[in-house]
């Protein structure tokens, strides 16, 4: 069996009937315990309280940019393939990506305000986050301003591809424009020395969370577009007839 | 009730903003999904 | 061999097949007329046959860069003059000849008139005169007469005439009676699409779905 | 293609065809933003590499959103589709010639603009360079854009939203150099990453912006 | 009149309409100047009661544009001009959408592009009456620049070249109230001229846009 | 009193007349077709007319807010539906009842589609069907049945023969034949405006230094 079946609308609507509720409920309870727990932790020595907000954080930022890479493969696949719910799934995604991007961008700006003395800052890697979230509103724009659909997923796919390029490029750019106050990354190699474990399986699990999260919101609005798609048709048919 | 120190409007604030930020995704997500299926529905039922 | 030949022809606009199980073909020095009510599809045919959009379902069989399409709108810029326009034209399409292309549709007069100082009827006719320095074969138009008087609908035919006579052919939509006696008509009604049955490729991104 | 390019330019300077309405236009720009900022030489000079950067690119900007749109709306673009070129080259062409009516005149009255902001003077060359250098890629990410928005109606600030954001990296390597150069430190890495760029986007982009075009048309 | 209105409304929340677009426009400018400029609190805040100006007078000047050319194109505005409304109401009335659909958003979303531009916290408050007092001349301006222009193919960057100069009072009026409040100043004087200007401008302008409208309809 | 009456009129198009001489009046019930050759200045007539310009010479008589013109640009905003764009003209002339216009072009089953997917003829029909929701007696229309197949022109014909039983009137440039055998023919062709003549008022800016 071909992964290419679940991108028939109809196969995809039976699929995800069955798989819905487990990711809804595992989603429910992963984002609530990881915010729950993360919210009770200790307060950290020098940071005090506000480390609680790292578990809203990190996981949003690290959605924002993993949700617009998942867009950019859903693109390619539509360019690529012409699979239908895969642009469709593109187009689903973008709102979760912004609303992502807007949460770490929000919560970092809080966060700065007692760290740094100041709700903004032109740190490259909020900039990035600013020119990212620049790039989803652009292609959500994109997206309601073509009314023909078949040119609209064209359209958005190329704007995906190029805005990828240019999204990178500017994280480069603005790197070399400035040298930023932002922490680096410190759940990647060496991850234990850097964050206690006390912190560590709370931030595990609200990744998890939104990750979860993510899929049920996906799925969810995917749906909700394959429905009116299939309901503007049937409407457009009987117009005709 | 934990106490969150010095910087409990902050902590609050961020947990509120993100909080209701995804609230509102969720509903707006929900809600259009129910709206799309009844007017499916409601397509199949009279169409 | 045909200058154009169509088989089993379907095009969709908005999502949705207009027209369906569409087939001819265009020896050089024909005409074909197509006719049906508003809306029927006419100008998505044509637009399909003058490569503008892919058709859902069918072929459509002719050389490369044979076709001219002559649509709604003539393509002039307001701010050239006619004979401009018309050299700008012949460039792009390595056509030439525009004296014979103004000459043909009694544009001599006007042909350093900018087009936005033209009429309805003589923009119209700066349009139509592109066609001959295009230098193509088959000749895709929608509505040409619209807005012509009965002197320039005459010296239309004759123009077309012409075009045939060299080994041309014209695929035309229209309303009005164009006078053209030899030319071959097609009405389209019968062909109009049946919503319901299934192509095996979707006419629309909408359509995927239902 | 000469005979398109001849006729872009032809028709931009023609009544209402815009040459020249892009240094106008930044050349209002220098003259408001000291209304705004106050005229001090203190508050103006530091940031008027930036304001001069940004000028030249909302000027690019402005007279990019009807490129293709006048073409598409007279069925022109219809016409230039079927017509023995590649769309890709007619792209190119398009970019081309909205270079030389905005982007170039631009380059040759940046001088003038300094002066107008206090730019240093030993920095005016610089502004020179990295206009020359960055405003081809402006325009070609332009005409990507306008070939987005193309069968839109009042695409005009959707086009600004979706071409700003490609727009940044170029800004910030051309600001950079003319910052460089007025404080006098070492220009070669930025003017470097700036043609880069500049040759990377006259090189690929074409392609997408001829592929939205085809999209659009049909 | 309140049909017209309706309809303009409606048509800027369609697909491609244009509402919220002067936001990202604004969000845009103010995202690129530090972009330009640089990063520094200490170079960025001191301009920014100017550029944040200067960018909602942009924001305004973008989408005016195709204010009445749309209505041209398609013929409403013939059609307009024969209805039984005075010519005058019809512009007041689409300069009022207009205003609706732009000036209102930028004046709601104001203060979150003066934190990008570092603008002090107890200049917001002043930052948004000035905005709110000053954009509904812009829009009223721009509709007479519009009116100015609208038969003209490729209007955008004539208008700007006309309206920009008449905005001139509106923007040095509209900044110095900003900058007073940031730097904590008494702010009457220009928040009563910047008044005075604004009504004025709604009282008087109308006729002269109307006037314009009817010769290019000639 | 008729409805309108046009004595000596002269009108002008760029600086110069295009037609001079012209008078005619309209009662109550009539129609009057203008007919002549492309760019003679039906069009320009017919603005004035409607008073979207001032004539050069003779005079316009008419009530106020009595004519309802339709051009070559129907007026519909591509983003509404049909019945949007109509419901918009009813309101600004307080004409009302869309319905029935609507149902006169055929466009009943067409209501809800936006404009920008209706094909040239459909357009065509929803731009003459905005002319039922005037509620004006003077109907001023310029090429009408452009892009129109035969059942709608039969269709305009009714609502055109409805308007004037009602007491309306319609004026009308046109080139080709709309099966109104009531209609009275005006051929402007022996008004076209010679050169040389000079009129009391110059005809443009340029004229008055001639
Ligand atoms: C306003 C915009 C901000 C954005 C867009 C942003 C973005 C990010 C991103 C993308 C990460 C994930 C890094 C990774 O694990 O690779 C991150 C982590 C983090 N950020 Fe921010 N940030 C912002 C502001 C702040 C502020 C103001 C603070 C506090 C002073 C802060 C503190 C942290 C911390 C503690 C982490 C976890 C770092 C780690 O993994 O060690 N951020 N942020
Ligand atoms: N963008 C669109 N979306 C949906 N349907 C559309 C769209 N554009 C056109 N249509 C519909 O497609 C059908 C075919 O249109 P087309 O323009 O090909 O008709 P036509 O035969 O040329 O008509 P006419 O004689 O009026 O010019 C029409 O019914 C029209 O309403
Ligand atoms: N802007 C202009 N400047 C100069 N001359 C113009 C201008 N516009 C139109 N004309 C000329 O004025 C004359 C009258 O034009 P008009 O559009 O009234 O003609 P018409 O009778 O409606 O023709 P048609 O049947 O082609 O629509 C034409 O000869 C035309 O060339
Ligand atoms: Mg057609
Ligand atoms: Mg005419």
């Amino acid at each position: 069996m071909s992964i290419w079946k679940y991108a028939n609308p109809a196969q995809f609507m039976r699929t995800t009937d069955g798989l819905l509720p487990w990711l809804v409920g595992a989603a429910a309870i992963c984002c609530t315990a990881g915010v729950v727990w993360g919210f009770l932790t200790p307060d950290d020595f020098r940071q005090g309280s506000t480390v609680k907000i790292v578990f809203l954080h990190v996981p949003a930022a690290m959605m924002a940019i993993n949700i617009w890479v998942m867009m950019l493969i859903a693109s390619l696949i539509w360019i690529i393939r012409r699979h239908h719910v895969s642009a469709l799934a593109a187009k689903a995604a973008a709102p979760i990506g912004a609303v992502m991007t807007l949460i770490a961008l929000a919560t970092g700006a809080i966060w700065g305000q007692p760290m740094w003395g100041t709700w903004w800052e032109w740190d490259p890697r909020l900039t990035s986050f600013l020119i990212l979230f620049l790039f989803y509103v652009g292609y959500i724009a994109l997206w309601s301003a073509v009314e023909d659909p078949d040119s609209a997923a064209d359209l958005t796919g190329v704007l995906c591809l190029v805005g990828s390029v240019f999204a990178l490029l500017s994280r480069y750019a603005v790197l070399f424009w400035n040298q930023g106050l932002h922490q680096g990354a410190s759940l990647s190699v060496q991850s234990g020395e850097r964050m206690s474990h006390v912190y560590r399986y709370p931030l595990y699990l609200a990744m998890l969370g939104f990750f979860l999260l993510f899929l049920a919101l996906l799925l969810i609005r995917t749906r909700t577009e394959i429905r009116r798609r299939r309901l503007a048709a049937l409407q457009a048919r009987e117009m005709r007839a | 009730m934990i106490d969150l120190g010095r910087y409990a409007t902050t902590v609050l604030m961020a947990y509120g903003v993100s909080i209701a930020l995804i609230v509102g995704l969720v509903w707006q997500t929900v809600a259009a999904n129910a709206r799309a299926r009844r007017a499916l529905e409601e397509h199949d039922r009279h169409g | 061999m045909s200058l154009l030949s169509v088989h089993d022809l379907a095009v969709a606009r908005g999502g949705l097949r207009t027209v369906e199980g569409v087939t001819f073909a265009l020896e050089a020095g024909q005409a074909l007329i197509l006719r049906g009510p508003n809306g029927l599809g006419k100008t998505t045919l044509l637009r399909a046959v003058a490569g503008l959009q892919a058709p859902v379902a069918g072929r459509i069989e002719m050389r490369e860069d044979t076709v001219a399409y002559a649509a709604h709108a003539d393509g002039l810029k307001p701010a050239l003059t006619a004979s401009e326009n018309l050299a700008f034209w012949a460039q792009v399409f390595g056509g030439g000849g525009i004296d014979r292309a103004l000459a043909a549709m009694d544009l001599t007069a006007l042909a350093h008139r900018p087009a936005a100082a033209l009429s309805a009827g003589q923009k119209r006719r700066l349009g139509l005169a592109r066609l001959m320095v295009t230098a193509r074969p088959i000749w895709v138009l929608d509505e040409p007469t619209v807005s012509l008087d009965t002197a320039s609908v005459g010296r239309f035919a004759q123009m077309l005439a012409g075009h045939m006579a060299q080994g041309g052919a014209a695929l035309i939509a229209t309303h009005i009676d164009l006078g053209l006696p030899q030319a071959r008509v097609l009405d389209l009604t019968p062909y109009r699409a049946r919503p319901g049955t299934r192509a095996t490729r979707p006419s629309g991104f909408n359509e995927a779905f239902a | 293609m000469i005979a398109l390019l001849l006729r872009d330019l032809r028709l931009a300077t023609r009544a209402g065809g815009g040459f020249g309405l892009g240094v106008a236009f930044f050349l209002i720009l220098s003259a408001l933003v000291p209304f705004g900022v106050g005229p001090d030489r203190a508050t103006l000079a530091p940031v008027a590499p930036g304001i001069l950067w940004v000028g030249a690119l909302l000027a690019c900007l402005l007279s990019l959103d009807r490129l293709f749109a006048l073409d598409h709306e007279d069925g022109s673009l219809d016409l230039l589709a079927t017509a023995p070129l590649p769309l890709e080259g007619t792209v190119a062409i398009k970019a081309l010639a909205h270079w030389i009516t905005t982007g170039l005149p631009l380059v040759l009255a940046a001088p003038l603009f300094g002066v107008l902001l206090q730019l240093p003077g030993q920095a005016m060359p610089w502004l020179v360079v990295s206009l020359a250098v960055g405003t081809p890629a402006l325009s070609m990410l332009g005409a990507f854009g306008a070939a987005l928005t193309v069968g839109l109606r009042r695409g005009g600030l959707l086009l600004s939203l979706l071409v700003l954001p490609l727009y940044i990296p170029t800004l910030i390597f051309g600001a950079e150099i003319t910052r460089r150069g007025a404080e006098g430190q070492a220009t070669a890495t930025p003017l470097l990453f700036l043609a880069g760029i500049t040759l990377g986007v006259l090189a690929l982009i074409p392609w997408a912006a001829a592929a939205a075009l085809r999209v659009n048309l049909r």
